[in-house]
């Protein structure tokens, strides 16, 4: 059984089909890309997942659970923690109050201890925090931790992006374009975290991304989306290897 | 410059960050203990008076400064808290259950209400809060049999433990007892802040989306900061009732809604202090300008409406020079403070700002 | 030593709406009184000391009454109370000033809880809108052969009093009470509660209303040709602006109220000379309220004057409680007496025509 | 060599008590395509704010065609021909594709050019044509990217602010963009400067290249010259080895902060 | 019969809302602000074309005084933004809601101190004269506020629908960054929406004037008109008109048909309920984002 499992998957804006009739799985412990060009619905696809989005038809299902039974915010229970396209965070929190919101569905006090803030509280305050500080070391975020998100440059910002999502600690990871703005140094890094979230942490990684390097470098296998449906799907090479791809995605020059 | 060495998590968790902020807290309340020694019964009526402003002012930061949802209907809650701290009086229960009861009550009302209300943001709550505010004055004068509907309601002197309080004829005892639900309500909302719950709020206010992906329930962590702004509310709504000795359907009016909402915005959004600041300006303020024209004009000249005329124009030039609020400019001059000599003249110049819509949720 | 009094001042206080919703009745009555201290001030004072008149705005809130109170009570510490505007306010002043014996003396506002218990330190100027109402319609019943009485108010402690007192009389008469409508203060149009009070028959309707809105009230109903209909005021409309505004919308209206109209009285000396005074001294015709403002502090001095040089709150009262004098500024008879806290007893009523009120009738 | 459009000297700004640019000057030729690559944070889009207008700067000026523009309403900079497309495709959400290009052209009054401009702009990106009536918001990352490019092309600019212009767009695209700048910038003679983290495409498209570290400017030269350099080769445009991991790892801030 | 009079008046009535209302959408759909004091900002134009045509002030001629006042008010709206609101340009919206009710309380104290706090009556030509149609009367103010409605609405509408100006006045609501980098000048786009709600305030000031009285409280008819404005999904134009003949309508039927103590909540009951079932008004301009 696949860790995620989409059947048949279709969704329509009016007269727009986003995603048109798709199937995939993704394995427990691979790392699974998606690309396809602009507008193929690979940004509808994570928001399927992450059940902002209705399917018309279709079943979604995750460790084996229909997930179209749960609501958006009980996603996160289930293990899947996500980063989005263009950058949602808490802008007027500091970083690490961003990734201590990752922690939310560990968060097991009542109103009326946190009111009095109880020992219980504190106990599991210390817990949350030392949970966070272990993703900051690992994303390199010390220098940033009491910083406004506000003031922070772009490639920053992606990181604590992708530090809330992994402080919630997650079965599933959904990046949604994480090596967009970075530079070149930068996403090797990325693609050396990837490796680590994967391998080190045992975490499954479901990633929407333009850039083929890092897509081959770190993923197992690559799905190619065109108009919501499915054009190819196997390892990297296969894949940009792939006649139909290389016209629609990559072009001519990228070979 | 202060800087402060952090040697455990703990650091961030406790009540005051660190040592300097434990000793100012501190001298603040030994003064606050100390005052009825040094000023006289009118000061102290109108401290308490700031007091009871600032519970009202934390309450409704909650909602607004913590989770960005502005109701212009908290009078509606003051007025909740306040009729069933004195029905619950009424009925023969003692103050100490009383009071946290009506609280309580308040606090649930406002979570039953705000159900309907979560799926409104900005000014389309704000609207629904204002008619709400608008109907509290007539479901006051329906409720007659419990309300006393126009006639209003006396409540009694209170008795704690044995002792009696009673805002007139012995202030400083009111003063006390304001001031130790200040400091419990104060405490509470610092606690929110540093738990899971507090950091829920902001992730609200600030994405919707993303906290939703972060596993926070939306409706209901905006239905527990009504709530809890309700309750506090409430508390502040019970001792306005005790200050004013008596209320009716029109005590609690839109205008001391929207009073509290300036109050807050003056105050700095979203901090503990704003509300204190806040409420400073909005409870001594015009008494303050009162005690200034009598001075000025003499104390025989009425000018229509000059108070509330020259109030406006005092809020205008507060939003103008300090539209964070007043403790945005607290902060910052502690901030040359402390960086002295070594700020910059134009370091809080503001540099061009940009607003993006809000209609997209 | 009483408070508020020295051997050259005495402090007199007003809790009063200046800026909010009542300030069209606020501000003339405080002006009325300050003309008045002035007069007594500028021959010397009474008995040697001068009269300081202290009046803080309330915008017709509980809370800024409250801090009104606090200020006048606790740091000007003043003798006596004046002219306070607002029953709720009123009431709950009395909270305060009961302690300590504080005279509260013709407040703005003919509720009947203005000399609620105790009342030894309560004194009124007029009959209130209860006995003003039941007068009203009495004297229309008897007139016109009216059956069917209603009400149209505002769900207030005013529009409650004015409410009872037409359901009371119309029971006492053997009439109807036939129907009652309710409004806000920010209601603009009145077809809909005129269309029901006209379906249901009403001879009389008795208004508790904003000024503005009653002025609506008559104007719509001509429109909708219901003239067969007596709309009554209280003292609470009964203004000169009512009466004149243009086009004879409001002719026809009637008012009971505790005093005589004071334009219909232009040509009379008093009113005459206080009508150039108060013009004189603040840029504005006089009307209705500042009249009031006026007569009241006016009766303040006279009890001043009666309770003699050593003054005390209990010499005070028995000052007021000895005042028996006519007023030509009201053209009312002023009696005070130890059961009787209210100074004019007459009703006087008025009928709207060619812009101006006449005077009808007295009870 | 013509001489400079655009000329900046000792640019200062601040957000608040931050420092973002420290002193930097450099000059854009009238022709030429100019490029910034810099690392995060290092005040690129700050420095394309300040001359569009956007932010004030504390010191040092900015020159376009030999007239001081800084501090200037930004809507005054653009209509001397300067035109920003901002990081993180700034659309009018709420306003349909269509009204988001009329709104390029708002400076403008050549009605029948506009119509051209706009049917160009259609051929470029043949998604927006076919998207013209959905509201920009609805919009996937990269076909805002394209709106907010095109609309940028609507203002027919003598100088374009281009910043990231190749964020979160496809291989594709990314190519089809750069030929386009490249057509704009031989046919057309529209100066350009470019902000690019993918610094490869970017050299090869500019004629000059500053390099921007903490707010200060570091390196310059011409595009030849810095694709050669070995420090730009190996912090921009990643011609290490996989094995160099380990190494990678530490000395990885190649700046502290 | 008593139906058609109750729902010709109401319709009379509701476009008063509509037009207050309509001024509370302009300044939305143009900055996304809220303006407080819309309400006053009607009482100031009823009472500065008062203090140009009444008798015992100018005594203009009134077709004289009304577009003068207009351009008053419009004049007022332009200078409010110049000298007050730019300076908070770029600021949170919530201090620019603070500031127009500290406005209002501003307008308030001197429009009592210039004209009284007596209601007063405009000598206006509209406000004599009924016109009867088939048993149903109907105030030659009330057609005029009517036909002035729908006028100024359709034409509103089509300004910002159909010129430059009223597209680019949308956007630099949406994004004032973007709208500068498109040329638009965002400040002095601003300033003119100021300007033209200020006109709209004194039309409605005129016509609300010729209705009835007017003293400087009446300006609290704004927070009905700010209901109708919500009701009709703040920000659309036709929505302000339809929210507002909503409020209008119900009015009189709940006057004549629900028991006193409970006619006069109606319209903020139905403002509840229209809340819960469309949480963003009738013509919604609230939309997801997309991520
Ligand atoms: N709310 C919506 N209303 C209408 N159309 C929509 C909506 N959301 C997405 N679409 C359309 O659905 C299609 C898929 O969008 P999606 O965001 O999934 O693309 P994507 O593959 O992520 O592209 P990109 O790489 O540009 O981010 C696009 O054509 C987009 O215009
Ligand atoms: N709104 C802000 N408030 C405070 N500081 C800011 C703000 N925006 C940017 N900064 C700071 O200014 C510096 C320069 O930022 P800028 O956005 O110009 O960088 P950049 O080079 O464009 O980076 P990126 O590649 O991420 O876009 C950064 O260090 C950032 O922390
Ligand atoms: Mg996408
Ligand atoms: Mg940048």
């Amino acid at each position: 059984m696949s860790l995620l499992e989409i059947e048949h998957a279709t969704l329509k804006f009016g007269g727009v089909v986003a995603v048109n009739d798709l199937s995939f799985s993704v394995e427990e412990g691979e790392v699974y890309a998606i690309v396809g060009p602009n507008g193929a619905g690979k940004s509808t696809v994570f928001n399927l997942i992450s059940r902002f989005y209705q399917p018309h038809s279709g079943r979604l299902s995750f460790d084996g659970q229909d997930l179209l039974q749960s609501k958006a915010d009980a996603v996160a229970d289930l293990g899947i923690a996500r980063t989005f396209q263009n950058i949602e965070l808490f802008d007027h929190a500091t970083v690490l109050q961003n990734l201590l919101v990752g922690r939310h569905r560990h968060r097991r006090s009542t109103l009326m201890e946190e009111l009095f803030f109880s020992p219980r509280v504190r106990r599991e305050e210390r817990g949350h925090r030392a949970a966070v500080e272990e993703v900051i070391d690992f994303l390199d975020l010390q220098a940033y931790r009491d910083k406004m998100i506000a003031g922070l440059p772009y490639g920053v910002r992606k990181v604590v992006e992708l530090g809330r999502a992994l402080a919630s600690g997650p079965r599933l990871l959904l990046l949604d374009e994480p090596a967009s703005g970075l530079s070149v140094e930068e996403t090797q890094d990325m693609r050396w975290w990837i490796d680590d979230i994967r391998k080190q942490m045992g975490i499954t990684v479901l990633m929407v991304e333009h850039d083929m390097g890092l897509v081959s470098s770190v993923s197992d296998r690559v799905l190619a989306l065109a108009d919501g449906a499915k054009l190819a799907e196997g390892t990297p090479a296969e894949v940009q290897a792939n006649p139909a791809v290389i016209e629609a995605y990559l072009g001519a020059g990228a070979v | 410059m202060r800087i402060q060495f952090k040697t455990s998590y703990d650091h961030d968790i406790r009540l005051f960050p660190d040592r300097h902020s434990l000793i100012v807290y501190g001298a603040l309340i030994a003064l606050a203990l100390a005052l009825p020694l040094l000023i006289n019964e009118f000061y102290i009526g109108e401290v308490t008076n700031v007091l009871i402003w600032a519970i009202a002012g934390l309450g409704l930061m909650l909602l607004t400064g913590q989770t960005g949802q502005a109701s212009l209907g908290h009078a509606a809650f003051l007025a909740i808290g306040c009729y069933a701290n004195t029905i619950l009086i009424e009925q023969g229960l003692p103050f100490v259950v009383a009071f946290p009861l009506a609280g309580v009550i308040t606090g649930i009302v406002g979570g039953i209400i705000a159900i309907p209300a979560l799926r409104l943001h900005g000014i389309y709550l704000a609207i629904a809060t204002i008619a709400l505010s608008i109907l509290a004055d007539d479901i006051i004068v329906l409720l007659e049999p419990w309300t006393g509907g126009v006639s209003g309601k006396f409540p009694d002197v209170i008795r704690l433990f044995g002792i009696e309080i009673e805002r007139w004829t012995m202030p400083v005892r009111f003063y006390y007892l304001v001031l130790g639900v200040t400091v419990i309500c104060t405490l509470f909302y610092r606690n929110l802040l540093r738990s899971p719950l507090g950091r829920a709020f902001a992730a609200v206010r600030d994405s919707e989306v993303s906290a939703t992906a972060m596993g926070v329930h939306i409706a209901r962590t905006k239905a527990t900061a009504f709530g809890l702004s309700c309750m506090i509310t409430g508390w502040a709504g019970a001792l306005m009732g005790y200050y004013a000795g008596a209320f009716n359907n029109e005590t609690f009016s839109l205008v001391i809604s929207i009073t509290l909402l300036m109050m807050i915005v003056i105050g700095g959004l979203g901090s503990i202090h704003g509300a204190f600041f806040g409420a400073v300006v909005v409870a001594f303020l015009p008494q303050g300008l009162s005690i200034l024209k009598d001075s000025v004009l003499g104390s025989g000249v009425a000018i229509p409406g000059l108070e509330t005329g020259v109030f406006g124009m005092i809020l205008i030039l507060f939003i103008l020079f300090e539209p964070m609020g007043l403790y945005g400019r607290w902060l910052k001059i502690r901030i040359w403070f402390e960086l002295f000599p070594f700020a910059r003249k134009d370091m809080f110049r503001r540099q061009k700002s940009y607003l993006k819509t809000e209609r997209l949720r | 030593d009483t408070q508020g009094v020295s051997d050259s001042e005495i402090v007199l206080g007003s809790v009063n709406d200046l800026s909010g919703i009542f300030a069209a009745v606020g501000v003339p009555a405080v002006n009325g009184a300050n003309l008045r201290f002035e007069e007594a001030n500028a021959n010397g004072g009474v008995h040697g000391r001068q009269l300081r008149f202290v009046v803080e705005d309330n915008g017709y809130q509980i809370p800024r009454a409250m801090q009104g109170y606090n200020k006048l009570l606790n740091r000007d510490q003043v003798f006596a109370m004046l002219l306070s505007l607002g029953t709720p306010m009123n009431i709950a002043g009395f909270k305060l000033l009961d302690p300590k014996g504080i005279p509260n003396i013709s407040p703005l506002t003919a509720a009947r809880q203005m000399l609620q218990d105790p009342v030894d330190n309560k004194f009124i100027g007029f009959s209130s809108y209860y006995d003003q109402v039941r007068a009203g319609v009495s004297y229309l019943a008897e007139e016109f052969d009216a059956k069917e009485v209603c009400s149209m108010y505002i769900p207030s402690d005013f529009g409650k009093e004015i409410k009872e007192g037409s359901a009371d009389i119309a029971a006492d008469l053997g009439l109807r009470f036939a129907a009652e409508t309710t409004h806000k203060p920010d209601e603009l149009d009145f077809v809909g509660s005129l269309t029901k009070l006209k379906a249901e028959g009403c001879d009389v309707v008795t208004m508790a209303l904003g000024v503005r809105q009653g002025i609506t009230v008559v104007g719509t109903a001509k429109k909708l040709g219901w003239t067969d209909v007596k709309f009554l005021n209280t003292s609470a409309g009964f203004l000169e602006v009512v009466a004149a505004v243009p086009g004879g919308v409001t002719d026809g209206l009637y008012a009971a109220a505790g005093w005589a109209d004071l334009i219909a009285r232009a040509d009379d000396e008093v009113p005459a000379k206080f009508m150039a005074d108060y013009e004189a001294k603040f840029g504005q015709p006089a009307g209705g309220f500042a009249m009031l403002g006026y007569s009241a502090a006016n009766t303040v001095v006279n009890a001043l004057e009666a309770a003699g040089p050593e003054l005390t709150h209990e010499s005070f009262i028995k000052g007021m409680e000895s005042l028996d004098f006519f007023d030509a500024l009201t053209d009312t008879q002023i009696t005070y007496g130890p059961d009787d806290h209210r100074g004019a007893d007459v009703i006087v009523i008025s009928v709207v025509e060619n812009g101006v009120w006449k005077e009808l009738s007295r009870k | 060599m013509g001489a400079a459009l655009l000329d900046i000297r000792n640019l200062e700004s601040f957000y608040g008590p931050i420092m973002a640019i420290r002193g930097v000057s450099l000059s854009v030729e009238a022709g030429q395509i100019v490029t910034v690559l810099g690392a995060n944070g290092a005040g690129k889009s700050t420095l394309l704010k300040t001359i569009s207008g956007i932010m004030d700067p504390e010191k040092g000026s900015v020159s376009f065609d030999g007239e001081e523009i800084q501090g200037e309403e930004p809507h005054r900079i653009v209509r001397r021909g300067i035109v920003h497309v901002p990081e993180g495709r700034e659309v009018f959400p709420l306003l349909t594709v269509e009204e988001n290009l009329t709104l390029g052209a708002y400076t403008r009054r050549d009605q029948a050019e506009i119509e051209r401009d706009r049917q160009m702009v259609f051929d470029y990106f043949p998604i927006l044509a076919e998207r013209r009536h959905q509201e920009a918001g609805t919009l996937s990352g990269g076909q805002q990217q394209m709106l907010a490019i095109g609309r940028g092309l609507m203002l027919r600019p003598r100088i374009m602010l281009l910043d990231e212009p190749s964020l979160g767009l496809s291989p594709l695209l990314v190519q089809e963009i750069f030929g386009i700048l490249k057509r704009l910038n031989r046919d057309e003679g529209v100066t350009m400067m470019l902000v690019e983290q993918n610094a490869r495409i970017a050299l090869e498209l500019a004629h000059v290249g500053y390099v921007m570290e903490i707010g200060r400017i570091v390196m310059d030269g011409s595009a030849d010259r810095l694709m050669e350099s070995e420090d730009i080769k190996s912090f921009y445009l990643g011609h290490q080895e996989a094995g160099q991991r380990s190494e990678k790892r530490w000395k990885r801030k190649k700046t502290w902060r | 019969m008593d139906g058609v009079q109750l729902l010709v008046s109401g319709l009379a009535n509701g476009c008063v809302y509509g037009l207050i209302a309509l001024g509370f959408v302009l300044i939305y759909k143009a900055t996304e602000a809220v303006n407080f004091a819309q309400g006053d900002f009607m009482m100031l134009g009823a009472f500065v074309t008062l203090g140009l045509t009444n008798a015992e002030y100018l005594h203009l001629p009134f077709w004289l005084a009304a577009p003068l006042s207009i351009a008053i008010m419009a004049g007022l709206g332009y200078l409010l933004d110049l000298v007050i609101l730019r300076h908070l340009f770029g600021q949170n919206q919530t201090a620019v809601v603070i500031l127009t009710i500290a406005l209002g309380f501003v307008i308030r104290f001197f429009a009592g101190a210039i004209w009284g706090h007596e209601p007063q009556t405009l000598e206006s030509p509209l406000a004599l004269g009924d016109v009867q149609l088939a048993g149903v009367v109907l105030g030659l103010a009330d057609l005029a506020i009517i036909i002035v409605t729908v006028l100024l609405t359709w034409s509103l509408y089509q300004f910002f629908q159909r010129t430059k100006l009223g597209l680019a006045m949308q956007a630099a609501s949406q994004n004032q960054m973007a709208a500068y980098f498109m040329g638009i000048p965002v400040k002095r786009v601003q300033g003119l929406i100021w300007g033209l709600s200020g006109a709209t305030a004194a039309v409605a000031g005129i016509l609300f004037a010729s209705k009835g009285a007017i003293d400087p409280n009446a300006g609290l008819l704004g927070i009905k008109a700010f209901a109708a404005a919500v009701i009709g999904g703040f920000g659309s134009l036709p929505g302000a008109l339809a929210g507002g003949l909503i409020v209008g309508v119900i009015e009189p039927f709940a006057a004549r048909y629900l028991a006193a103590g409970y006619s006069q909540i109606a319209p903020y009951v139905l403002l509840l309920a229209v809340l819960v079932f469309r949480p963003h008004g009738l013509f919604s301009q609230v939309r997801t984002k997309k991520v």
